[in-house]
């Protein structure tokens, strides 16, 4: 990334009046004040609006019969820069490798979403949810019952159509 | 350096490389030798070469056909490419090949990190297959022993097959029905149970065909740290890497030393690891008996232990363990001597038998179950008890001078031992009742947890390097005693194990010239040659 | 007129004696002249019996079509240890028949042809190793192997000669493999019938770790001909490089299948619409084998000019192989005829090396896919590419054999490969 | 129209006292909601809306929330004053507003009631003397709070009050010159009656006065003493709930205030322009609406919708310049301290001192050549408006934004 540098015109001695600038400045500001237009969004009654690659807190995407997706190959925990996912695999009696711990602390997570690209089996994904707010600290450490109950969508930070992104 | 000099040379140019070796020398293995890496699967050292993986393809310049560099032996003047679009094209094609019916589910096989499919897939193979034809299934198998066998991730090697056949000489693997329908399976129910060698065909198994049921799901390969070691659990002293994980070891694995275990090494050690793990620790110097005794920091311990030690009553006895280095054992020595001199003995287990590996006998489980019993040896320490490494110490309980542990558990003799004593000092890593009477509990570092060196039954000298932090306050045995030993006037503590290696050598000839950096990652052997026990001593 | 049918073109050698039980015992072989060859062979020497196979150009009869006198001359001069001699009665190439109506019919014939190349070779033993479905043939050969023990010329100190030259008769278990001279020779040892890896070649190492030579059942039959009638006499028959006479395996579509003992060079024209009888009414030629199932196919136009000898059908794209005729009229479904070839092949396979374990399969997946109307053209270009992939990359030819009507096919015969993608419609009803 | 019997004016009195007192703190209430709001806006955003209607219950939300608030008090703080100094600092801003006449007088039963809580005859005095004890608040609580950054916004505002008192107590001067009293209801009849508001004819005090008044009530662009970026608020870093919320509220009870003063002063206090009906004052115990040429009362005729209008023109004046305050503090930035000090004394202690001197000479002037009523005021307007654009044209120019002289900036860090 090139850095580009801003000049700015600082007016010489004798060129500047603090009173006039005081006027334009307020002036300026009345402007704003009667403008109807505004930013504001209110927010319980008017959704805000998420991008389409907004990741917030996380989903463990389930089969139909309700156990994880997930198949505890431990590239989350390798990859996640934050170092919040605690995982410990295991086997189901099933025979299938299967996450028996699987903890993400909301609290550390960047919501860097690498997580969920490197997921080979799109179990864990990144939510599109924003409001996840909790009486106590220990409740930001999501277990696996706590991620499968999200139902929150996911992100489309990865389209499943299009598995390679090409 | 004679072998050369009688075996004729063969000079050949490899990938735009002069390679140089003796006749007879395959083109993988010289590759090897100029740093070019082949891919091959059905290749291993220590086997036969069928080849039969087709990866290890060379070209040859001027054959018509790629030559098997893995039984291909290199002639004089020969141009060989192992790069070459050709080979790489027939290497692809392969890969391509090998996964066409590969269940690709690298995320719950236990080899993802460490499978050869997957690097040289990653490596050179096509971005995308073109196989979108169903996949034929095996399902698993529980080939009995710790091996289980995922059928759809093997890629038909036969490395497991040939080692059975022809290391173990225990054929109870082969490979059954004909072309896409093989698979390698066991003869009847019994499958490996009772073989003492199987565990190998996990660790030469290139894929996840075949994986460790202890191991298991337990940790992914890029979470281990591997630090090289050699097999507490016998006096063999196989050289092992210790596969740890946030300071647990999760397994052992062979490391390769062609002359003390070859790749292998048996199930019994490979087996025996959890002892590292273990929790019940004793983690801070505690100074005074067990009703009064005072958890202190090292320098208050080592100053009142010294000063006690300094009117050290006589006569000095000592029991040592046959697990510690050379370096605990001969700081140990030099400690008794600074008091005075005394009596060292220890206690060991003895096996039944021997289990040879019957492919290449020199690697046997021997009687000794302790690493060390040659190195406490040569250090005049003599051995003491019952083969199951109990016993021997009756009469030390009326014992009235200093009694000095050092590693033994003492698990056999309770609380009575020692309380007579006129000085008791006990170093040990783990918690033992046997030390509740002791005037000084000192905590010291395990195996796993330090740097030290091993004599083996051959009297073969081999380094180990630590693997996992040790707890607490717990240091070095060498370092505590060495430190012991310069508060009453001795040599100043030593900078290092290596340090105090050399300093061992005072006390046993054998061990003299010897340096850490000649023993190396291979070992060395003793100076004075040592006659290998051929039968029970 | 003898044996089922024998054309006035044809010239009989090996398949003298076809259709007459008599010719199974001893005293019927004698009569045709039988062990006179043995006898001379003995008399003159190994060196002289090799120099006058070299001087007839006797070529293996099993595919390669290797001079036999130079593959004999390969084998250790000076005698270490036990050399072998086997024979390879194990035929189970698709199409190919001629073995067994030499084993059944002359088994004699192949017996002096064994101990004179063993003979030749020096060879303690010889190990026939007979095809286990042939059930009738193996039970005639061990029969007369049993005569020729009773009759001395077999077992120690033949004839009075000195020499000892033991026969055995094994019978294999039914892997096609198991044709293959190293996997032939692991069979032969009690193991799994698996090809071993070249170099070494059987002539240093074979059989039991001794040399070996490794010959086709109707080469040795040729022998005692050979050698009772001298080089000079087999080169009246065949082409210069091709000499004499070879039975040709025709089957398919023509009136007339069968064996036919014909010089090389015959004209293939000829044989399918002289010898064979040509087609049923109303019926063209498609194509042809020219030599098992495992080598390419000719179209109708190739055919015309092409001339039964190894060099001729190679000129015409082919191989001559072991002479098995499979011709196609324009009933034959193309597609599903190279399928089921390459499953026989993907069935065959020992599953060593993995090009051809995988690939066989893959490539009768990918067949039953086309002829089942659900294939695309991008599976033309795998097919293609995965047979390339499979050539020249195992230890043995059999993933070659594979690849090879799979390609030759989509070359010649593309257009019945895309009516069955584009319109699901099969050129062909067989 | 008489004034009231004693009882009356002591029951009327007090009346006044707890109506003004709770109006004052309602209107700083709804101040902080303006403030919000208007911020808002010109920001381009809402503000509070979501307690009650507009947000208009907001403030009653804050003072609940306020009161509950955990009062917290630094272990190391002087217990005493650290309780005295928000009411030292709320007592001044609310009793200031005591002279303030807020409405025409109200005619009742018992009889003319005036709107003014207590129209003492030294009216600016009392002013100029209880505003200048604010200082005791915020200095006391930046001592008392025993933490170094709130003593720093204690001397800061100490040191910034005294020195714009000085530039608010001369700008008063010429507008003492020209109503000849010091009764704020005197200047409001002044005014009325020679039909200029002193914003024109003493422009400059105007503008002077309005700057002083910035300083005095610590509004941005003066807000040294609780500068949050430097200072962590200052003066009240360690107050909390109630405590804090006396601070604030007595900083817009000072807004509140100082614009009611500028209105009363400037702005002809509650007189409704270009309308001589609410002409009214007291003259010898009458309520008169002029005097005739002759010197003859003309009785006033107050009336309670007289008095509800001009109170309208009183409270529009003063929001006016409640709004100036907030207007100003969302555009303009803080000062550096030099600055302030720069202006104060450098600049605006010199020229209103000039000022007063031309005020007085100018009129002196107008009064020996006998010039009175409405071409009084235009002469004195002209005068002042040359003197305003001099200001601004000369002064003005380039004297507060320039920092330290170039080639001597402090070298200590290099």
């Amino acid at each position: 990334m090139a850095v580009t540098v801003k000049v700015m015109h600082r007016p010489e001695a004798g060129e500047t009046s603090y009173l006039r600038a005081t006027l334009k400045g307020m002036a300026l500001t009345f402007k704003h004040l009667v403008n109807p237009k505004k930013v504001t969004i209110e927010y319980p009654e008017e959704r805000p609006f998420l991008s389409p690659r907004w990741r917030g807190t996380h989903v463990m995407e389930t089969h139909a019969d309700g156990r994880p997706k997930c198949v505890a190959c431990g590239l989350c925990p390798t990859v996640c820069p934050a170092n919040c996912i605690r995982l410990v695999g295991g086997e189901d009696d099933m025979g299938n490798r299967y996450p028996i711990v699987y903890e993400i602390d909301e609290f550390r997570c960047i919501f860097c979403g690498m997580c969920q690209e490197v997921c080979p089996v799109e179990a864990i994904h990144v939510g599109v949810h924003f409001e996840n707010a909790e009486y106590t600290r220990d409740r930001f450490v999501y277990d696996l019952d706590r991620l499968m109950e999200q139902d929150h969508p996911s992100t489309l930070l990865w389209d499943p159509s299009d598995p390679l992104s090409e | 350096m004679s072998e050369s000099a009688t075996k004729p040379m063969v000079t050949a140019t490899l990938d735009g490389r002069t390679v140089t070796v003796p006749k007879g020398t395959t083109i993988l293995q010289a590759a090897e030798t100029v740093g070019v890496w082949v891919p091959h699967y059905c290749y291993h050292p220590g086997l036969s070469s069928p080849a039969q993986c087709r990866l290890c393809l060379v070209e040859v310049q001027g054959a018509p056909k790629l030559a098997p560099s893995c039984v291909t032996e290199l002639q004089e003047g020969q141009v060989v490419h192992t790069e070459s679009p050709k080979a790489k094209e027939m290497r692809q094609g392969v890969l391509e090949f090998y996964l066409a019916n590969h269940p690709l589910d690298c995320p719950v096989c236990d080899q993802s990190g460490e499978c050869k499919l997957q690097d040289y897939v990653h490596a050179e193979g096509r971005v995308h297959g073109r196989s979108r034809e169903p996949k034929r299934g095996f399902g698993r198998d529980d080939y009995g022993r710790d091996v289980l066998f995922y059928g759809d991730r093997c890629g038909r090697c036969t490395r497991c097959v040939r080692f059975m056949d022809e290391v173990a000489k225990d054929p109870r693997l082969t490979v059954v029905e004909r072309g896409n329908r093989s698979v390698i399976d066991t003869f009847f129910e019994e499958g490996l149970q009772g073989s003492a060698f199987a565990g190998n065909i996990v660790d030469i198994c290139p894929v996840g065909a075949l994986v460790s049921k202890d191991f298991l799901h337990k940790a992914r390969a890029w979470d281990l740290d591997h630090s090289p070691s050699v097999c507490p659990n016998c006096s063999q002293g196989c050289n092992i890497d210790l596969h740890v994980r946030d300071d647990v070891v999760q397994r052992l694995r062979p490391r390769a030393n062609l002359e003390v275990n070859h790749h292998w090494m048996c199930d019994y050690g490979r087996h025996r690891y959890e002892w590292m793990n273990r929790q019940d620790r004793i983690e801070v110097p505690v100074v005074g008996s067990s009703a009064d005794g005072v958890a202190l920091e090292w320098g208050l311990a080592l100053r009142q232990v010294a000063d006690r030690l300094a009117n050290a009553p006589q006569p000095v006895m000592a029991v040592a363990s046959a697990s510690s280095s050379n370096e605990d054992l001969g700081a140990l020595a030099h400690l008794v001597r600074a008091l005075g001199g005394g009596e060292i003995v220890f206690r060991s287990e003895r096996a039944e038998k021997e289990i040879p590996l019957p492919g290449f006998p020199t690697l046997t489980r021997r009687y000794d179950l302790v690493p060390n019993r040659m190195g406490a040896e040569i250090l005049g320490m003599t051995r003491v008890g019952k083969d199951d490494g109990t016993g021997g110490l009756e009469g030390w309980a009326a014992h009235r001078g200093t009694l000095l542990v050092l590693g033994d558990e003492l698990r056999d003799v309770g609380v009575d031992f020692g309380p007579s004593a006129g000085l008791y000092v006990y170093l040990g890593s783990y918690p033992t009742p046997a030390a509740s009477s002791a005037h000084a509990v000192l905590p010291v570092t395990t195996f796993a947890e330090g740097e030290g060196t091993f004599a083996n039954v051959e009297g073969r000298v081999q380094r180990f390097w630590p693997g996992v932090r040790p707890p607490g306050l717990a240091r070095p045995a060498w370092l505590v005693l060495a430190a012991l030993v310069e508060r009453l006037g001795g040599a100043a503590v030593p900078e290092s194990a290596e340090a105090a290696f050399l300093r061992v050598a005072e006390l046993a000839p054998e061990l003299q010239g010897l340096t850490y950096e000649a023993i190396g990652t291979q070992g060395a052997l003793l100076n004075e040659p040592v006659a290998l026990p051929g039968s029970r001593s | 007129m003898a044996y089922p049918y024998v054309h006035e073109k044809e010239v009989q050698i090996v398949s003298r004696g076809w259709g007459k039980p008599r010719t199974r015992t001893i005293d019927g072989w004698r009569e045709l002249d039988g062990y006179v060859g043995f006898r001379k062979a003995l008399e003159m020497g190994r060196a002289a019996v090799i120099e006058e196979v070299k001087k007839s150009g006797l070529r293996g009869r099993g595919g390669a079509g290797f001079p036999t006198g130079l593959k004999w001359s390969f084998m250790p001069k000076e005698k270490r240890g036990p050399h072998y001699l086997c024979c390879n009665a194990d035929e189970s190439e698709p199409g190919t028949f001629k073995d067994r109506e030499l084993l059944r019919w002359t088994p004699h014939q192949l017996v002096e042809g064994c101990l004179i190349g063993a003979l030749a070779i020096q060879a303690d033993h010889v190990y026939i190793y007979c095809r286990g479905e042939f059930f009738e043939a193996n039970q005639v050969l061990a029969r007369a192997v049993e005569e020729a023990y009773a009759a001395g010329l077999a077992g120690a100190n033949i004839l009075g000669s000195g020499v000892s030259i033991d026969v055995t008769v094994h019978q294999g278990a039914g892997a096609y493999i198991c044709g293959e001279e190293t996997a032939l020779m692991s069979s032969l040892e009690g193991r799994r019938g698996l090809p071993r890896v070249k170099p070494p070649f059987p002539a240093a190492v074979g059989a039991f770790g001794r040399p070996t030579t490794i010959n086709n059942v109707e080469t040795l039959c040729a022998i005692p001909h050979i050698v009772r009638n001298g080089g000079e006499w087999y080169r009246q028959w065949g082409t210069e490089k091709s000499p004499g006479t070879k039975l040709f395996c025709v089957s398919g579509h023509v009136r007339r299948p069968g064996n036919y003992e014909l010089p090389l060079g015959f004209p293939m024209n000829e044989l399918i619409y002289d010898v064979c009888g040509g087609f049923e009414e109303g019926r063209k030629l498609k194509a042809v084998i020219p030599g098992g199932a495992s080598v390419p196919i000719l179209s109708a136009d190739e055919c015309l000019a092409c001339c039964l000898d190894y060099e001729g059908v190679q000129k015409s794209g082919s191989m001559l192989g072991c002479a098995s005729v499979i011709v196609m009229d324009d009933r034959t479904n193309i597609v599903k005829q190279v399928r089921r070839m390459v499953e026989f092949f993907a069935h065959e396979s020992c599953g060593q090396c993995t090009p051809c374990r995988e690939g066989t399969t893959w490539l009768s997946r990918i067949l039953r896919r086309i002829e089942g109307g659900k294939g695309t053209e991008e599976d033309l270009e795998t097919l293609l590419a995965l047979g390339t992939q499979m050539t020249a990359t195992t230890i043995c030819v059999l993933s070659d054999s594979a690849a090879v009507p799979v390609a030759s096919s989509i070359q010649k015969f593309r257009d019945d490969y895309l009516a069955l993608i584009r319109r699901g419609e099969a050129v062909g009803v067989v | 129209m008489t004034q009231l019997s004693p009882t009356v004016f002591l029951v009327f009195t007090a009346i006044k006292v707890i109506v003004v007192f709770t109006a004052i703190l309602l209107a700083v209430a709804y101040m902080t909601l303006a403030e919000r709001k208007v911020s808002a806006f010109i920001q381009d955003r809402l503000g509070p809306n979501r307690v009650g209607p507009f947000g208009l219950l907001q403030p009653i939300a804050d003072g609940i929330k306020n009161v509950l608030k955990e009062e917290t008090m630094p272990a190391t703080a002087n217990r005493f004053f650290f309780v005295l100094a928000p009411a030292l600092s709320i007592v001044p801003a609310l009793v200031t507003f005591a002279v303030i006449p807020v409405a025409a007088p109200l005619p009742t039963p018992w009889g003319v009631v005036d709107m003014v809580v207590a129209d003492l005859p030294i009216g600016i005095l009392y002013v100029l003397a209880f505003s200048s004890l604010g200082v005791y608040g915020l200095f006391l609580a930046g001592w008392s709070s025993n933490n170094k950054y709130s003593f720093l916004g204690g001397v800061r505002s100490s040191a910034q009050m005294v020195s714009y008192e000085v530039a608010l107590g001369l700008s008063l001067i010429p507008v003492l010159i020209l109503a000849g009293n010091v009764t704020l209801t005197e200047i409001v009849h002044q005014q009325q009656s020679l039909g200029f508001w002193y914003a024109l004819p003493l422009s400059l005090s105007f503008l002077f006065f309005v700057i002083s008044s910035f300083a005095e009530t610590n509004r941005l662009p003066f807000d040294l003493p609780e500068a949050e970026s430097e200072l962590i608020t200052g003066y009240h870093t360690e107050y909390s709930a109630m405590k804090f919320s006396m601070f604030f509220i007595a900083e817009y009870a000072h807004v509140l205030t100082a614009s009611a003063l500028m209105a009363t002063l400037f702005l002809g206090g509650w007189s409704v322009p270009f309308w001589s009906g609410d002409d009214m004052f007291w003259r010898a115990g009458v309520l008169v609406a002029g005097l005739t040429e002759s010197g003859q009362p003309i009785l006033a005729s107050p009336a309670w919708w007289k008095t509800l209008v001009t109170f309208v023109a009183f409270a529009v004046k003063t929001s006016f310049f409640v709004f100036l305050f907030i207007w100003v503090r969302w555009t303009l930035p803080r000062f550096r301290y030099d600055q302030v000090m720069h202006l104060g004394w450098k600049v605006m202690l010199p020229v209103a001192l000039a000022y007063v001197i031309l005020v007085a000479g100018t009129v002196l002037v107008l009064d020996q050549l006998g010039v009175e009523g409405f071409l009084f005021g235009s002469a004195l307007t002209a005068v002042s408006g040359i003197a305003t654009a001099g200001f601004i044209f000369f002064v003005d120019r380039d004297r507060i934004l320039r920092g330290a002289p170039r080639g001597r900036l402090p070298v200590s860090s290099r």
